[in-house]
């Protein structure tokens, strides 16, 4: 958890919305787990007033990547950030993903919507380093929403693109693509991380075909870091369930402890 | 010329109470405290302000908590916490061995919670002050709380300043029309210090839903959008009470610091600031010694109250 | 899907005045109007409320009498401007002329300069209603106002509306406890409409000099600021009364004024954004326009006080 | 009075805090009058929220020319903006300085201070072209702020350069400069733009020595069109006097009306 004030952004790479930097960032990168994220002040000006959370993409010792949409002012104004410019980062934040030692050889599904790809990339090598064999499934809207398949299929990754529209390849919801893939074969592990919507279908298959999964939530933050009860979703914990903070305790949380509202 | 290290002498008396510099991190934006520890040395702080506490946990409101509007943020968290027993068992230790202020913002749903928390918390060590929150707007209909009236403003008032042990700073609500009535009633009833301004009753509608973007549906307004009243108020009531005022409101720097300073408050909170910068509070300390040093102000007690008009 | 030029119905009926659009350019910040006659058609308005008028002509405050804030203004004019007896004789035969609604904003120093303003204007032909302006903060200490207080807001709307052959929209201050109360008042002393909100009583001070950085040390606050506060205050008011409430705080876009209409607003000001964009207003009535359009909504009277809260 | 939404910024010069913009801007340049103004939008962002009073520099039928100091966020923000940018600017505004027949061959005075000295080159220019003999009297408080001495040589005005501290030039107030020259030669009219202490000393040498002068004052604007009444300064006029607008009736006003206070 650092707060790094200077980080030099050394590239970007767009596809009409959507961008990617890369960000010279060392104390973040060496600490980044998958899952984890990060907050970023898009200007000085104070409108935006609040920093805008953005997942890490993939990190190392020299610092982090990260992948997003332009959704409104704040990643408007980031994405019109050039090479050599500064950012101020805090992070790592959040607690990750679950890679367990027991998936050693086991075959784990990445199931990313949209934007919600942006986490999976980090994970996607943290459980290949693990042994574990992860297959993702990337799904948008329509081809322009899947910009990163080049990105996951040069890496190496087992890869099932599908859009809403049909424009690149399977064509339907991700979700469906992934049900028909666990009925195929059965992974150990489900992650996922995209709109609330695909994440409560993805909960409920894989709840019925009984299989672990784990999802990364979004919500509006304040701080990030713990301290307005700002980012609240429904959690069930030992006796009942609560409010609980989506930047501590979260992102990630498993299927089962997730109350969709 | 050359400056030594120290020469800034940023300490302030409340009368009740002494702060090594006069900035408190304000209640609900600091979490209990530790949570901003990997980001900034808490004993750099003139104090803090602990998120309000019920007597039990409190759920709060149902999200959405936050939304952002032009240079502010409108939050209706609900004052989720976890209530008087957790805290002095869980957090207060490790409060208690901090050299800075430990403040507790106190809730009530009634005047005989506000009692019973401060009672209870009587009885445990490591506090400096109450903070009376008879001001919060997220947690009744359409942010009625005892801050609105002069008469229940004084009632609890002189009810806890009764029963407790330690100081009083009563926190006051913007939302109404004349604050220096409400900070007299206050004054009236013995609190030792006044606090203000808590959020302002604020709400924001989602145009392709047309539903309210907060669950609760209004919530207060903090950040920078709003100090322009905030130092109002303060400067109206500092000029006619005689206990200290503790400004807040939109103080993102130094400088707007060092304005609420001359506006009369003897001491600042700095909420909002510390989501943007989990290090601001402590940012805003340096940044008033540095300009201090550079005016030649010795003490920076000696600019409170300093509004030149004639 | 083609659409043809004209799908939406923009009018409002206020019941006393069918306007063609719900956008009326808000007082103080359209100068006569004339004055934007080279950025904008003013005909393209639903109408506009020139500059507060006393009986005769005023000198104002003191420079400065601006100050900017975190997307906000303070100013403290102080209603300079070239009483009545000018405006009818230079102005208003050319405002005559135009297809729009002139509503004139009525000041006074007493409850009998207000009625005399009126009385002279009663005389004049080319004026669509009188906008009462008893919240102005700018001309007395510390921003004392008819529309502080249920009693003086009641007094004065039942002597003018008694005596004028206009009818009466009653300008509210944002500035109280209960902007409801002070709603409800002015509808049981008859006016035809309420508008609200007038500005903010807030300061700003210069640290260098520690002097207030207005002439008149206290000014009102406007612009995006203040929305989320205004829009509150517009939705509460608006679900209480029977007259029609006009709606303004901050609107900068079509999206922002479409939020008030859907807050209970019956129509809108527009203030500060047409310092920023001349032709703030038209744009925004060309927006709402487009948005009506893309959302299907054939009359725009439709989304007027549909806030979904279940 | 045009706006000019989509205003090609062409080319920006820069010296410490001095910044010179070439604008593309023709109906505003056609318009122009030496001594007018426009007031230009730094940013979307509502922070800072007003536009910005600029003096017009130079202005042809292409466009105009800028030079403005950083003086708080405002033009910090605008002194960033890169060549290709877009510029939201509204103007010609105000009435300008009185360039009468009656110059024609007489000897003019032009008294800038700082950034004061925007206005006065396209002045120059159109006494020049009126057939007057201007002399321009710049002074600054180090040289560092009288950037542009050599553009006003390179046009070939008579130039007469001060600083404050005698880095440069003559060694004190540009005041007392224009005071020695006025006594040696006495112009036909004195002409300045410069803050408000300057101006005023410079108003009662004017006086003292009989010379008509026109000043250019500043004030903070809220409009810049005559609507807000924000901007006014006492001045005097046939019965007594009162506040006017600076943005409508001036900037520039004859000396024996302005009330200094
Ligand atoms: C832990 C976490 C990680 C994230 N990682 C990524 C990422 O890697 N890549 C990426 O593109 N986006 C990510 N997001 C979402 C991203 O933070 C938002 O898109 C961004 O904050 C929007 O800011 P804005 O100013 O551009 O839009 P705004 O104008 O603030 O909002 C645009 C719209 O999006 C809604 N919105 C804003 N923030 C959120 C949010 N956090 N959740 C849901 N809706 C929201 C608003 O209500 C509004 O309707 C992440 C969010 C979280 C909480
Ligand atoms: C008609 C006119 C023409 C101008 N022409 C030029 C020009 O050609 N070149 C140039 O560099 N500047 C010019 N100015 C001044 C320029 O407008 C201000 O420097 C600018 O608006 C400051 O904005 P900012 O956001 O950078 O600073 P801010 O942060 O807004 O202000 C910085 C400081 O300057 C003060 N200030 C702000 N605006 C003014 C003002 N208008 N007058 C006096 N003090 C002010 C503030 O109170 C503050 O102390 C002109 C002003 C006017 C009225
Ligand atoms: C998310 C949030 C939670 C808050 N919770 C509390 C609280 O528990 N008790 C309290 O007295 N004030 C609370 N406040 C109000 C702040 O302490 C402060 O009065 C207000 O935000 C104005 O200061 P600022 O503009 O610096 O934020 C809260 C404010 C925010 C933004
Ligand atoms: C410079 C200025 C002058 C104003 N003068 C008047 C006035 O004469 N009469 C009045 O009723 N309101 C006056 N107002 C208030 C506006 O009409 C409006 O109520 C307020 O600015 C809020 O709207 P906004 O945020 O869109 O500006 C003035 C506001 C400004 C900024
Ligand atoms: S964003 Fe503040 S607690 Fe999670
Ligand atoms: S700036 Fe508005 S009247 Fe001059």
């Amino acid at each position: 958890m650092t707060i790094e004030r200077n980080a030099r952004l050394r590239a970007v790479r767009s596809w009409g919305d959507y961008f990617h930097f890369s960000v010279e960032a060392p104390a973040v990168g060496r600490g980044a787990r998958p899952g984890q994220f990060v907050m970023v002040k898009v200007d000085d000006c104070t409108s935006p007033l609040l920093r805008r959370p953005l997942g890490i993409h993939d990190a190392d010792a020299g610092g982090i990547e990260l992948f997003f949409k332009v959704a409104g002012a704040g990643t408007g104004i980031l994405s019109r950030k050039k090479p050599g410019d500064r950012l101020d980062i805090i992070g790592p934040l959040g607690k990750g993903f679950t890679v367990g030692d027991g998936l050693k050889g086991k075959k784990a599904y990445l199931v990313g919507g949209g934007r919600g790809i942006a986490p999976l990339f980090f994970l996607g090598r943290a459980l290949a380093a693990a042994g574990a064999r992860p297959a993702v499934f990337y799904g948008g809207r329509t081809a322009a929403d899947i910009p990163l398949c080049d990105k996951f299929e040069q890496a190496g990754f087992e890869l099932h693109c599908s859009t809403d529209d049909g424009s690149f390849g399977f064509s339907g919801f991700v979700t469906a693509l992934v049900e028909n893939e666990i009925i195929r074969a059965k992974p150990a592990i489900v992650y996922a991380c995209g709109p609330d919507p695909m994440m409560k279908v993805l909960a409920s298959i894989t709840a019925k075909h009984a299989v672990p999964a784990e999802f990364s939530l979004e919500s509006i933050m304040g701080c990030g870091i713990g301290a307005c009860w700002g980012c609240v979703h429904r959690i069930k914990d030992g006796t009942g369930d609560g409010w609980v903070k989506i930047c501590e305790e979260g992102p990630v949380f498993p299927g089962e402890r997730i109350l969709w509202l | 010329m050359a400056l030594t290290a120290k020469t800034v002498d940023l300490s302030v008396d409340l009368g009740f109470l002494t702060l090594k510099n006069p900035v408190l991190a304000a209640s609900g934006t600091f979490g209990y405290g530790l949570e901003f520890e990997p980001y900034l040395d808490l004993e750099k702080l003139g104090g803090f302000v602990v998120k309000g506490l019920y007597y039990g946990p409190r759920e709060g409101n149902p999200p959405p908590r936050l939304v952002e509007t032009p240079s502010g943020l409108i939050n209706a968290i609900g004052l989720q916490g976890i209530g008087v027993e957790a805290f002095a068992a869980k957090v207060l230790p490790k409060l208690r061995r901090l050299r800075t202020a430990v403040i507790v913002n106190v809730c009530g749903a009634d005047d005989d919670e506000y009692a019973a928390v401060v009672d209870f918390l009587d009885r445990q060590e490591g506090i400096a002050a109450y903070e009376l929150n008879i001001s919060c707007p997220n947690v009744k209909t359409e942010g009625l709380c005892p801050a609105l009236s002069p008469r229940t403003t004084f009632d609890l008032v002189k009810r806890i300043k009764a029963a407790s042990r330690r100081p009083i700073i009563t926190k006051l609500s913007p939302n109404v029309t004349s604050i220096v009535e409400i900070a007299q009633a206050a004054e009236e009833a013995g609190t030792d210090a006044v606090a203000l301004v808590n959020t302002f009753l604020a709400m924001a509608l989602d145009l392709e839903t047309r539903r309210p973007k907060l669950g609760n549906v209004f919530g207060g307004l903090s950040g920078p959008a709003i100090k322009p009243i905030a130092l109002r108020m303060v400067y109206q009531v500092a000029s006619r009470l005689k206990v200290p005022v503790i400004g807040m409101g939109g103080i993102m720097t130094g400088a707007d610091a060092l304005e609420f300073l001359v506006a009369g408050a003897a001491a600042v909170e700095v909420g909002t600031a510390s989501f943007v910068d989990p290090d601001a509070a402590v940012r805003i300390v340096s940044e008033m010694e540095r300009w201090c040093e550079a005016h030649g102000v010795a003490a920076v007690r000696e600019i409170v109250g300093t509004v030149k008009t004639a």
